[in-house]
């Protein structure tokens, strides 16, 4: 029973913290996290920046991959397969784009090196 | 194996925090036109990690057909979509992928009531064995997602040009869609709150998503095609929700961190759309706006004068200084790179030339950077709507290419405009203002254009990329 | 049983994921919004930043609280009578300075009204 | 009770999100000069609600005196001190109540400790009986406390003067430092992970904790009296990471979030000052910079010019421009006040009067701002070193007041210089630069300033209050 008492923790014990409680903690901070960034990103890369948040969103795959575990009748299956197949479609695809356009911004760097060296 | 799943779980959540960190630093690099693209790889990192984590933690008991075919398939769809695409098709193309990620969560959702029912409830209520939050988060999931697909697809085909209002009849309309809002709500009720039979319970939940689906249809049909931008970055916002609300199911703090970081990435953007355009959000969403017929509005112009390319050249060749200023024609015509060749010969012949570039021009916030960017123009020479307003006045010659309503000049000078407080470019201080597009025919917001008549305005009709051509073999010539 | 596997959660399950996991979650959340808040506060204000800070520092004191319940032996209890006494004045002491400093800063606004007005 | 404590504890955490909720918020609205006093004002709103939720839910089943004697005896010394400050006492202050904030998350730990003894844990160790976290988590909160404690206090003897390097003997020598930190180790690893009765256990930690105090003393005492606020706001980071620990040992997010932010905030102080002084941080806990005797130092001036107020006035009254770089002596002469009235005389006169405020000038970032603040000089005229370095060549007087290491020209010409690489202001640019300091004695670095020989270099010898009053005078009465 002493023991019991000494280990009792005085504010929040770990079994009794709900998962809704910690889950809007976390998604508190990551809110304001994401409205500081990117209100810091330049209109320049909006474009950009909206193709590779969509492909962030993507990360529904890492819950969509848990629904291919057994113990899922078949409709659960099939939500999980197209669930996974879109999840992926948006991940490939969106970082992908995303980098091709970058990559068209990248590349001035070379072209105005080449432009000095020309002058 | 219960030690071994603890450790294993911890070990994951580790991985799962690398993740997050990733696309955090990911992000805070894209606020660098340098260090834009690392980020996106930092931020494809991340994703590839979780994803192995996962893949590890799920093991080897699964449905192969669902893990290996939905991957594979995903896998080849994504590259090929993402490889064919034109950047001109940018904007539909993240609506396409957009809608595909709501949906994803809504079947992650769907999946799991599918386990739910698959075992044996006894009758019960999605609530009464797995509490109100796994309920509430569930028939979020399932509403935002569906939501944000069917929105998206239908933004996705106004921008395509292959979806009008009257194709849907009556749908969208402001009764109806108020309905469909209180019928999803009650069908969110009786998925989550009611008790009833395994196949009754999914049952609900499938009617849910299919009345969540309309009531997306439902409210992107009646906002005007110029919105369409708005309200994809509001979907976007959406479907990172959808990933939060799944992760409330999934009890996944990645979920919740990834889907937050969307989430804030997608009203940020809306909000700086809704500024530049001087709207609010309500005001786009629900006022049926720019979606009239606009080729009626071709009339009414008295002063135009007509200029061919021949009779342009000259005075273009005479300039010093030179702003161009670019709109949604250029990506329609696909003029960037004849754009930067005139630049350049201007260049050469010791003129000045830059960019003026409006932030709403175009169909997507920074929509003209990427197409001046694909044509390597140096971002040095383009310049925002602040600072080269003041500019016009010392410059000989303005070009705008398929732009329109981002330089109306009732913007700022007819309070009743539409468009009335939206910051515009004022071309018309410029001593000649050429304006390139192939009729009199009004841009997406459907409004008349003063500019037009100005003296010093020069209608340059034509397509854009082969009008610039025409300049340009003109100035060769000279 | 049955009942038992449906009500299982395919990732992690509230029990198991320990305080020591929730902790490093919101550990690197705070410590990004830290980074990206405190960067956007301008050298004016450095000072009253630092003893802004200097007083949320003083959230120790909602811990302390918690020492002043029952349950400690006498020595917990003057651990817990200092840290309450010490936080305390770093809290209210912390929050009060920082006000006066500020407090200097605002008040040029009704100064340059009235010059204004003289002029 | 179990269901009652159950919906408390739920209703707690919401009122400590609200809390962290205020805290991000107040932090935010400090990035503008007018919005900042709100955002104080909000993270005090957000400390209240933490600390009444908590009141509530620790209940009345308390020792009284330690509740209400602690609050009590906190109150009235906070409220004191806070309002008996000066401002040029600013650093000092900062530097005691961060050391206090500190030695609470000690004390939290230690009565954690006492409770844990006080129950019958068999002489297992903390380990054994609360897990790897937990003890990990109270020797970190011990560890980083009491050095905070310490070190914090001994920056505020050397800010107020009264505590040198002789005064600790041995204390600080290197090796010395390094036994103390292994000797601290070993202590964290008794303590938390050794069995033994509860006694002991607790004893261990209190040894803990000494050896932590004379570690923090160690630690402080070598580095330069210049490098205090670099120490004062790593410190201010420590306090905030055992604010931190104390979270992860009484599993308290608000208090891991709070302590982090205060973490980041001290941390990137820490880095913009080493960043203006071009030193890394290394370099300034390590490296016994500026500590030697710097009285020694005004020898070797062959080209000094000294004037008195009298020859100096009119120089001044001719001036159309003129740019005032205050300094540490500004602070220490409380000149503040007469600076600002000198401004206005001159601006009546029609010349134009800006400050030039340099990053690290005072003994804190942003210390000459608060001063000028307090003074009420509008912010519109300070500028900061970018801003107004190219201004120089353009302004006929530069007054340094009570400043030396900040606009040293060695720091630009002498690569071999302790302050090399530094960016200073360049005052040597304007037609005359008057200097008011005491004497030619050196600043914080110990180091020898040119400035003091240049042709256009005008020594004004006299306390800054004093002078400035003077010239004051002399103008009024030309
Ligand atoms: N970018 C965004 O993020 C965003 C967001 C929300 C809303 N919007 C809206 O989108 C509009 C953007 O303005 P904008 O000035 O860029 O475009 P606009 O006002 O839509 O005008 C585009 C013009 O390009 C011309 N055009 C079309 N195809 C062409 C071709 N092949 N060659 C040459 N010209 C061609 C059209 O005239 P012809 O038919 O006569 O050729 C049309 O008048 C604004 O109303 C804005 O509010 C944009
Ligand atoms: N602000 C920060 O955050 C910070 C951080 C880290 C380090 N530091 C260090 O602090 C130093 C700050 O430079 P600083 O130029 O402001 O100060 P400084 O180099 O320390 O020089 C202050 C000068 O003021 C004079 N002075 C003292 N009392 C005076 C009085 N009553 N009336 C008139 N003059 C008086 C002193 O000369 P006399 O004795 O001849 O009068 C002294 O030379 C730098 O070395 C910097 O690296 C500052």
């Amino acid at each position: 029973m002493m023991l019991l008492l000494t280990t009792e923790i005085p504010n929040s014990a770990d079994g009794e913290l709900s998962f809704l409680i910690i889950g809007l903690w976390i998604f508190l901070l990551a809110i304001f996290t994401g409205i500081e960034l990117i209100t810091k990103v330049p209109p320049t890369i909006h474009t950009p920046l909206m193709s590779g948040a969509n492909a962030i969103s993507g990360i529904t795959l890492v819950g969509a991959l848990y629904c291919a575990g057994t113990g899922y009748p078949f409709l659960g299956q099939l939500m999980g397969f197209l669930a996974i197949a879109m999840a992926t479609v948006n991940v490939v695809g969106g970082f992908l784009v995303t980098d091709r356009m970058l990559a068209m911004f990248g590349s001035k760097k070379g072209k105005k090196k080449s432009k000095k060296g020309e002058s | 194996m219960g030690a071994l799943a603890f450790l294993s779980l911890q070990s994951v959540e580790l991985v799962y925090m690398a993740a997050a960190f990733l696309f955090i630093l990911g992000l805070k690099r894209l606020s660098g036109v340098k260090t834009a693209r690392s980020g996106n790889a930092l931020a494809s990192l991340g994703m590839a990690l979780a994803i192995a984590a996962t893949l590890v933690r799920v093991g080897t008991e699964v449905h192969w057909w669902v893990l290996a075919g939905g991957v594979g398939l995903g896998t080849v769809v994504g590259i090929v979509l993402a490889v064919r695409v034109q950047m001109t098709g940018m904007p539909e193309l993240v609506a396409f992928f957009n809608g595909l990620g709501g949906a994803a969560s809504a079947c992650v959702a769907l999946a799991e009531i599918g386990k739910f029912v698959g075992g044996d409830t006894g009758g019960a209520s999605v609530f009464g064995v797995r509490g109100a939050d796994f309920a509430v988060a569930v028939v979020l999931s399932i509403l935002i997602g569906a939501v944000t697909l069917s929105g998206s697809l239908i933004a996705f085909g106004k921008l395509a040009g292959k979806v009008n209002r009257n194709r849907f009849g009556p749908i969208g309309g402001r009764l109806l869609n108020v309905l469909l809002a209180l019928l999803a709500l009650w069908m969110c009720h009786l998925a989550g709150f009611s008790d009833g039979s395994g196949g009754l319970v999914f049952s609900y939940h499938l009617i849910l998503a299919a009345v969540a689906l309309v009531l997306g249809v439902g409210l992107v049909v009646p906002i005007g095609g110029a919105d369409m931008p708005v309200v994809i970055s509001l979907l976007n916002s959406y479907s990172g929700l959808a990933a939060c609300a799944t992760g409330f199911v999934l009890h996944n703090n990645l979920l919740i961190i990834a889907g937050s970081l969307v989430g804030a990435s997608g009203l940020i953007l809306t909000r700086i759309m809704c500024k530049a355009m001087n709207r609010s959000l309500v005001n786009v969403l629900f006022a049926t706006f720019g979606e009239e017929d606009s080729s009626a509005k071709d009339e009414g112009y008295s002063n135009v004068k007509a200029a061919t390319a021949e009779e342009a050249a000259p005075i273009l060749d005479a300039a010093t200084s030179v702003i161009i200023c670019p709109g949604y024609g250029m990506a329609v015509a696909q003029a960037q790179h004849k754009v930067r060749e005139l630049a350049s010969i201007l260049e050469k012949g010791g003129c000045e030339v830059s960019y003026a570039i409006h932030p709403v021009a175009g169909r997507m916030p920074g929509h003209m950077n990427v197409l001046l960017a694909e044509a390597d123009v140096p971002y040095e020479q383009l310049f925002d709507l602040d600072q080269i307003n003041g500019e016009f006045q010392n410059t000989d010659v303005a070009i705008v290419l398929g732009a329109n309503d981002v330089c109306n000049p009732a913007a700022e000078k007819d309070p009743n405009s539409p468009i009335a407080g939206m910051p515009v470019l004022s071309v018309w201080d410029a001593q000649t203002v050429f304006v390139i597009k192939r009729s009199l025919s009004a841009g997406y917001a459907g409004i008349k254009n003063e500019l037009f008549d100005l003296d010093n305005t020069l209608m340059c009709f034509g397509d854009g990329k082969k009008f610039v051509d025409e300049l340009i073999t003109e100035l060769k010539d000279q």
